[in-house]
């Protein structure tokens, strides 16, 4: 029971961390608590979906690719509400793979992969990840305010 | 081919309608649950060989990449692209569509009836 | 970042753990969580609403009395699934006061308290607390198989 | 008694029918919001003082005991027990009432109609 003995920080802006392990099963409990702190940070419904729909591809990736499957493997996140947003940082102790630097894959639509990437990629403001020396930190920053990225996906779609 | 159905709870009917089979799926998919959709359409696919498979997905309220590819090895079974409908999709599985752009792989429709009159 | 630092022991039950910070924001986040756990435990709707409604109860008198209202100090929620239930623990820093040792109030309707009590007692298979040197930890088991207790309820409302 | 409204989106929509007053409540209510709901449910009996008070919780789904206590303040605030009518209960909301033993407080009724008529 660590997160049971060491109180946090109070004067830390309004935040939620979580501790799973890399069972698929939790994806679904960390994603709910992402959409409602979402919510919480005064995201409406369709921002809500779109921010739940990233926490839980980065964290399938961390489970599929950073640990290659292995489960009970610790997975920390830490959800926070900005002045004008949300910040989740998500921490593995895998791989050490940052997937930015890896090669687009060709694009054949009936064997898809990197939905997961592209997800990220268009549905957030900004992603970085921070390789550490055991493992590796993502970062994902949402604004309320829609910012070019997404403006443009949303001209695409409409 | 097995004669055992797959039983889930996330395919809640399954009927046939001359060549198409029509399928409702019910719930939340993530990787959590994906592997057993899978198995459970796989089985379906291969028990029945539709020329069309059509998948209602008025309550799915949820899906993730993860189910995504799960639809399109159904299109890749049942054969070619067009053959897999997907009918009355709600806003956040439409739109994880068109992020991953594979609104073309499927039919997409608004009901069962359009998917099985196309 | 705390959690982000610390992998958590693999060879533990299926768990999430949670630390949020006393502001009655997280307790939405929290609560949803909880039920998206205790569907993947196996529990019916009905009973994943009246777990996650328990965890609400208890972590809203943390807020309120633990903590007297005040915000920004730390809460741990330690959720585990059992092979026949669930296992929720909360930990805080406050007060130490045991409820269950309190006497009852008067049973004013139009008065109402003691809710979040009556709600654990009747909800929840098991609820204990046990004092620590710095705070209180709130265990709470809730089995599949209906318990005596919520048997009598069920009774009393059909 | 104030003249300004307080506004929230977890009350929908409020309408007069003879000395009945109507309000409809969205959302979830727990210790997070429900203080916002106290005010503005308060500020709406000052401002009308309804002999009968109608809360339609449809499209509530979700309620905690610092919900209750705001119903019960505001049977407090109108008068006596009864003149406060609840309709449309979700299954978890009737629960947390049946548990909190406060349905008899309240008149409970299935539909905003029933509750004009009683
Ligand atoms: N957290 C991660 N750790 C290591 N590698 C990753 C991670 N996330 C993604 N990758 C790599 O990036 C690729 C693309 O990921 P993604 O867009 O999610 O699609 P998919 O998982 O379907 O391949 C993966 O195949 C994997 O090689
Ligand atoms: N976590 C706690 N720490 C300290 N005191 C508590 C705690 N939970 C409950 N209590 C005490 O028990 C009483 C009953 O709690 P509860 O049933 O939730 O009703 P209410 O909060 O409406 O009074 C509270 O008024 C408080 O005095």
């Amino acid at each position: 029971m660590t997160a049971m003995s060491n109180p946090t920080n109070a004067d830390s802006p309004r935040c939620i961390e979580l501790k799973i392990d890399s069972y698929a099963e939790n994806l679904a409990p960390t994603r709910r608590a992402v959409e409602a702190f979402a919510l919480g940070c005064g995201f409406d419904e369709t921002s809500q979906g779109e921010i739940g729909l990233c926490a839980n591809e980065a964290l399938a990736n961390v489970l599929r690719h950073a640990y290659g499957g292995a489960t009970g493997r610790p997975i920390a996140i830490r959800l926070e509400k900005m002045p004008d947003g949300i910040r989740i940082a998500i921490r593995d102790w895998g791989n050490r793979l940052n997937p930015m630097t890896l090669a687009p894959r060709d694009q054949d639509p009936l064997r898809p992969g990197g939905i997961g990437l592209i997800c990220l990629r268009e549905l957030m403001d900004e992603i970085a990840f921070h390789p550490q020396t055991d493992g590796m930190i993502l970062t994902m920053i949402r604004r309320k305010q829609a910012s070019r990225r997404r403006g443009r996906r949303n001209r695409d779609c409409g | 081919m097995s004669e055992r159905t797959i039983r889930t709870n996330l395919i809640s009917s399954v009927r046939k309608n001359g060549d198409a089979l029509v399928a409702s799926i019910i719930g939340e998919v993530d990787l959590g649950n994906s592997p057993v959709l899978r198995a459970a359409l796989m089985d379906l696919i291969a028990r029945h060989a539709p020329k069309k498979l059509i998948l209602n997905l008025r309550h799915v309220q949820y899906m993730d990449s993860s189910a995504i590819a799960v639809l399109v090895e159904a299109v890749r079974k049942v054969g070619k692209p067009g053959q897999v409908a997907l009918t009355d999709l709600q806003p956040r599985v439409k739109g994880l569509l068109e992020i991953a752009r594979l609104d073309t792989i499927f039919q997409i429709t608004g009901t069962e009836q359009e998917a099985l009159e196309k």
